[in-house]
């Protein structure tokens, strides 16, 4: 049977919520309304209003609300509608959350889990579609998973849970209400995926794509349209963690492919593809690339709210496939 | 001529004001039926986003004011185009009553190159002169309003800003900051809470320790007005106006209303409150049909009168969305796309695209 | 044997309160002399933190708290070590009072691997159980200690958060989201603004609208305290525990106070305020003389006892000087450095170092 | 005769101000207190507390409040006490200031600066030594300025003033009292250094050396270490601006030396020396490499108050010696 991320989270919250009474969930609408997206469905019932509790707007302050519990032991799960909203509370993330442990010498501590949809939506304009990935990407202290798949979002939600350190989950929108096909072990409490492994999708051997959440779609149809059309293979590598990023596996793909695309929908600037290229040029891969490293990146421009514009602004299948080429130096790409 | 008008005591409520608006007033025939024909163009032009949302023609979010058109209304009614106004993503109303041709807004709406934001912003993101959005950041508008009415103050202009949110935008941090500053500097901002009783899903009353809005500027003087009556909207914004220019610094108003739909076109809308209280305020306290009636009770104008302006403001609103569907989209060129990040004759040399071959340069 | 005490009618100020603290309550004459002691203690800490800052032994940023030391001392004495306590980077007499010896905050200071954070912190950060800092971002620590005080309820321990701030915070935004949400749910925090008058160069006045700080929960009963007068802090402070532990939620705090040095080490402190103002402060309210002259005048104890408490508590601090300095430095090594970035066991393989063979793995 | 950081940007400011009446300072003691690190000193004798507003300590509110001033045609400088701070606010100079011309179709404009000390400064650890050069840099609708020396201070403060975007412009605690010669021109009312052009400070065949603000101390003194002792030509690249990275300069210097080290004080991933990593491979500088470039950056870890440890968190001269070195690939470094 298939699972959709949207369940895949929720399970994963209500297993833990089951297993470790020191969880609760805090966030605009995640009880009543039953979450904004319906990631936290059930949980209000099933769990009362002690532990799923609906937050006024107020993104700094039930944000440092969630960091303080956490530092007195509790392990909150903090729901960001989106992660736009974040931006209002990064000063408590970054500074209150991140840096905590290490500027009291390890004497405070924060389990905590910052979740919400990251990233591009339909439609919905400049401020509310910006990925953050690079930006949690920089802080030690952080850790920061991006789920693609059911698996993916189920297994590191759990793993975020019990992790103890602060963890940002940046999961997307059009993705919560994907199906997939999950594995045996999918349903046992026990299913976890570590943080820090990256993927291998699809194994491949001519360029390597590295992408993570909505945007390995664009992979996948890359991947096909490669093979097809033009007998390229492509391995797909899903990141699953942004910190830390999972340099060796990028390493390996690379010596086996000799080239890589980096597919992202932040901006441009100081991104996912600009760090992946430094750090393939500070490992063993640099003298395996036959050609640089490509970006895919959103485009250096707000969101524009019309679909033709907005589709501009986006990666999709059809320029990964051009990046790809290009990499691999066809004239025509 | 003008025609005398009263409004009941409990049009208003005061918080640290020794005098509220005036109760009795006179407004002529036309002004009346003007405003009546606003209310009704802008529920029009809600409706017609409705539709046009479930026709799968407008993307992303879009918010209705349907139910709440008397504020829109009433405010400009008070002010001038020297006044500045700012809100947040419930915006399609007041962008109209600030100049936005209901064809620009509907344009925008559907990404139209006519749109006010030139198919950029959308929904949410609607702005025309002196009215400045339209932002979709619950919150932050308080402070920019802050800042226009900063700007009133730092020109000598005898204008205010009037400065919209919600009774859930009400609990953000930034509000208190506002209100902390206007009152410090006594700048001319009007902080005015839209309170529809319910931020997205949560009622006031789960979001708000305190959810007498006009109470929460504290030191700041406040006023609660009948916001489902077009008429005490009036007054209490003329009232707000006039004690901002005056030099009394900022004043906190509480607009009580009821938001007809959903949250969003995404949000039935009746999951956490009961059809029962929706019916009871559409029937009893439309704003519409309160100002008809008393415009029939006081026979300012025939119930033919006023068939009429519902009939010219529905072929009006009709007509410029006709006037939307046949606008042009934007041009889905790089040009456009690249267009505004930064100011013309001001840009950075170079935009990246989603890969080099796309990256566009300014000569 | 118990002394009975009885402190004036002006030692509170009231709001939305029914009842303040008692002003009649006893205590045994060693609670006094400990109060008197920690008070001088705290003195002598920051006085040798001063020196140490001058004979530049101390970096960065250094925020003393003289003049403060009943504020300290007073809530402490009225809490046990389960309740809970956070404040900004004025920390050093409340991580003293909270548990944390003198040798390991002036250790701290120093950057020594006594230090309560090992070095890695310094003066603003601060730490010891149930003592969540020593927090330099103004106002951060406010949501904080409602999250703390969330806990509390959470486990449903007796036992509430103190969450101080300062004047100049109380006008941060997140202040007024914390209030709301501690109302909201009855959260067990009791919000204390110390008061000094100034926040950094600016005097509160000119910063804030309101500067009753004890009224500005505005839903949120207040109590104003003398905070130059360490047994109306302690009686307070007692009388906000026990409405807290009672489930009657938060109440905010003003401790009335001042600081006698300048905001932190490099700012004189004269430019903003009179040398007179100061002068008059040391010399008529100071708290630790204020509870010499009424254990004095209660003939509680004699000069001679007092000095003595005096003279060993000056003995005290020295000797714990004296650890710090003779304690060890951090090493500085990739593997101290690296250390506590994440939890042991739990760290993420790699930390980059400033060039790749900096590079440092955990195994 | 020489000019002090400080110095230069207050003439900067007090020349603005003096030519246009819109322009207006807002900040945390930026008045009565002249300034936390005195840069605003006697602006408020001089022009009065309509136009150098002391701000409560509000973020939030009052970075709005100024995007709000600008919206409306006036030109705010709204001063952090340090970038640290301005985490707090930083959603309205994103979300309000940078993308509302484009959001609005070029109806809403913000003529705003917003500048401060930024990045490292000495003993003030975790909280307080934040370099946000890669997350402003990566904001399509923002300019970000970055000076080193008393001309790049005034004149970058008058250029950034006088553009009609938001600019962010981010200045050095530790630069503020450093004396620099000034040309003659310098004083004059129309001196403005333009955004967007690099500087080469020293020139170079053998590395270069890219950098900006205070860092690039430790450039000067590493170009040093390596003439003497290693007759090493390095060429010193002052970026000026992080948006837009001066590219072109960038590659011109590289086609020379063919080998870069980019040293930064931020946290090192997407930072920098990521960015300009991935626009070289992107670049025709990237065949005219012959080695990597390095990226010298601020260690991973919230910065620890203790100076040996702190020490070993930020670049030095050494440090710029080894990378130099090391692409060089000298045997030893
Ligand atoms: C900072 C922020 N948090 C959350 C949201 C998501 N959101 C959009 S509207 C809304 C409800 C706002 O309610 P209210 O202020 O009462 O305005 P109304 O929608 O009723 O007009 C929420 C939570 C947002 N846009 N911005
Ligand atoms: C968010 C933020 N803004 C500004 C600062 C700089 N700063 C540190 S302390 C301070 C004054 C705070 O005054 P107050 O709250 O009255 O506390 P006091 O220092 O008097 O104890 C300022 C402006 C900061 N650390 N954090
Ligand atoms: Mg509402
Ligand atoms: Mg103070």
């Amino acid at each position: 049977a298939t699972v959709t991320v949207r369940d895949a989270i929720n399970q994963g919250l209500a297993e833990e919520m089951d297993a470790n009474d020191k969880v609760f969930v805090m966030g605009e609408e995640v009880g009543q309304y039953q979450g904004a997206y319906k990631v936290t469905r059930g949980l209000l019932d099933r769990f009362g209003p002690q532990r799923v509790i609906d937050s006024p707007i107020t993104e700094m302050g039930f944000t440092g609300l969630c960091v303080g519990a956490a530092m007195a032991g509790l392990t909150p799960v903090c729901e960001f509608m989106t992660f736009n909203f974040a931006m209002q509370a990064i000063d408590q993330i970054v500074n209150s959350a991140a840096k905590s442990h290490y500027m009291s010498g390890g004497v405070l501590s924060a389990n905590i889990v910052f979740r919400g949809p990251n990233g591009f939506a339909s439609g919905v304009a400049a401020q509310h579609s910006q990925d953050y990935a690079p930006w949690y990407g920089s802080i030690p202290g952080l850790k920061v998973v991006s789920p693609y798949s059911a698996e993916d979002a189920k297994g590191l939600i759990k793993a975020a849970i019990r992790d103890p350190n602060p963890v940002v989950m940046l999961e997307n929108e059009l993705m919560y209400g994907e199906s997939f096909a999950v594995g045996e072990d999918f349903h046992s409490s026990d299913f976890v995926v570590p943080i820090g492994k990256a993927k291998v999708e699809i194994p491949g051997t001519d360029v390597t794509l590295i992408s993570h959440s909505y945007q390995l779609r664009h992979c996948f149809a890359a991947a096909k349209i490669l093979k097809e059309q033009y007998n390229i293979s492509a391995e797909v590598l899903n990141l699953r963690s942004i910190k830390p990023l999972d340099v060796p596996a990028i390493v390996e793909s690379i010596k086996k492919t000799n080239r890589a695309v980096v597919v992202e929908s932040a901006f441009p600037g100081f991104g996912l593809g600009s760090e992946i290229c430094a750090q393939v040029s500070e490992s063993e891969a640099w003298d395996y690339l036959d050609a640089p490293i490509s970006r895919v990146t959103g485009a250096e421009v707000p969101t524009p709210y019309y679909k033709e514009l907005e589709d501009m602004s986006f990666p999709n299948a059809d320029v990964v496939v051009r990046a790809a080429r290009q990499v691999l130096y066809h004239e025509d790409a | 001529k003008e025609i005398t008008l009263a409004l009941p005591e409990e049009a208003f409520e005061l918080y640290h004001l020794d005098n509220g608006p005036d109760l009795d007033f006179k407004l002529t025939k036309q002004q009346l039926l003007d405003m009546y024909r606003e209310m009704v163009v802008i529920r029009r032009m809600e409706m017609a986003a409705d539709a046009l949302y479930k026709a799968k023609e407008i993307r992303g979010f879009c918010h209705l004011s349907t139910g709440q058109e008397a504020i829109a209304v009433g405010i400009e009614s008070a002010i001038n185009k020297e006044d500045t106004v700012i809100t947040s993503y419930r915006c399609h109303g007041f962008a109209y009553m600030r100049g936005a041709s209901v064809a620009s807004i509907i344009g925008e709406l559907l990404g139209k190159a006519n749109g006010c934001s030139k198919g950029k912003g959308g929904s949410m993101h609607i702005y025309t002169p002196n009215f400045f959005g339209g932002n979709g950041i619950v919150g932050a508008q308080v402070p920019l309003g802050l800042g226009l009415g900063f700007a009133h103050k730092y020109r000598n202009e005898k204008s205010a800003c009037f400065t919209l949110y919600g009774d859930g935008a009400a609990n953000q941090g930034q509000v208190f900051e506002a209100y902390n500053m206007a009152k410090l500097w006594d700048v001319p901002v009007v902080f005015a809470c839209e309170n529809n009783k319910y931020g997205m899903g949560t009622a006031a009353s789960r979001a708000s320790a305190l959810t007498d809005y006009y109470k929460r500027g504290q030191y700041i003087p406040g006023l609660k007005i009948n916001g489902m009556d077009v008429l005490s909207c009036y007054m209490g914004s003329v009232f707000a106006k006039n004690w901002c220019i005056s030099g009394k610094g900022p004043l906190v108003l509480e607009y009580e209303t009821y938001r007809y739909g959903g949250h969003s076109m995404s949000d039935p809308g009746t999951t956490y409150r009961t059809r029962d209280e929706i019916k009871q305020m559409r029937s009893h306290h439309d704003p519409i049909n309160g100002l008809k009636a008393r415009l029939l009770d006081l026979e300012v104008a025939t119930e033919q009168e006023i068939k009429s302006v519902d009939k010219e403001a529905r072929a009006f609103v009709e007509s410029e969305i006709d006037v939307a569907h046949k606008a042009e989209f934007p041009k889905a060129t790089p040009e456009v796309l690249f267009e505004d990040v930064y100011l013309k004759g001001n840009e950075i040399p170079m935009l990246r695209g989603r890969i080099p071959s796309e990256n566009f340069y300014f000569k």
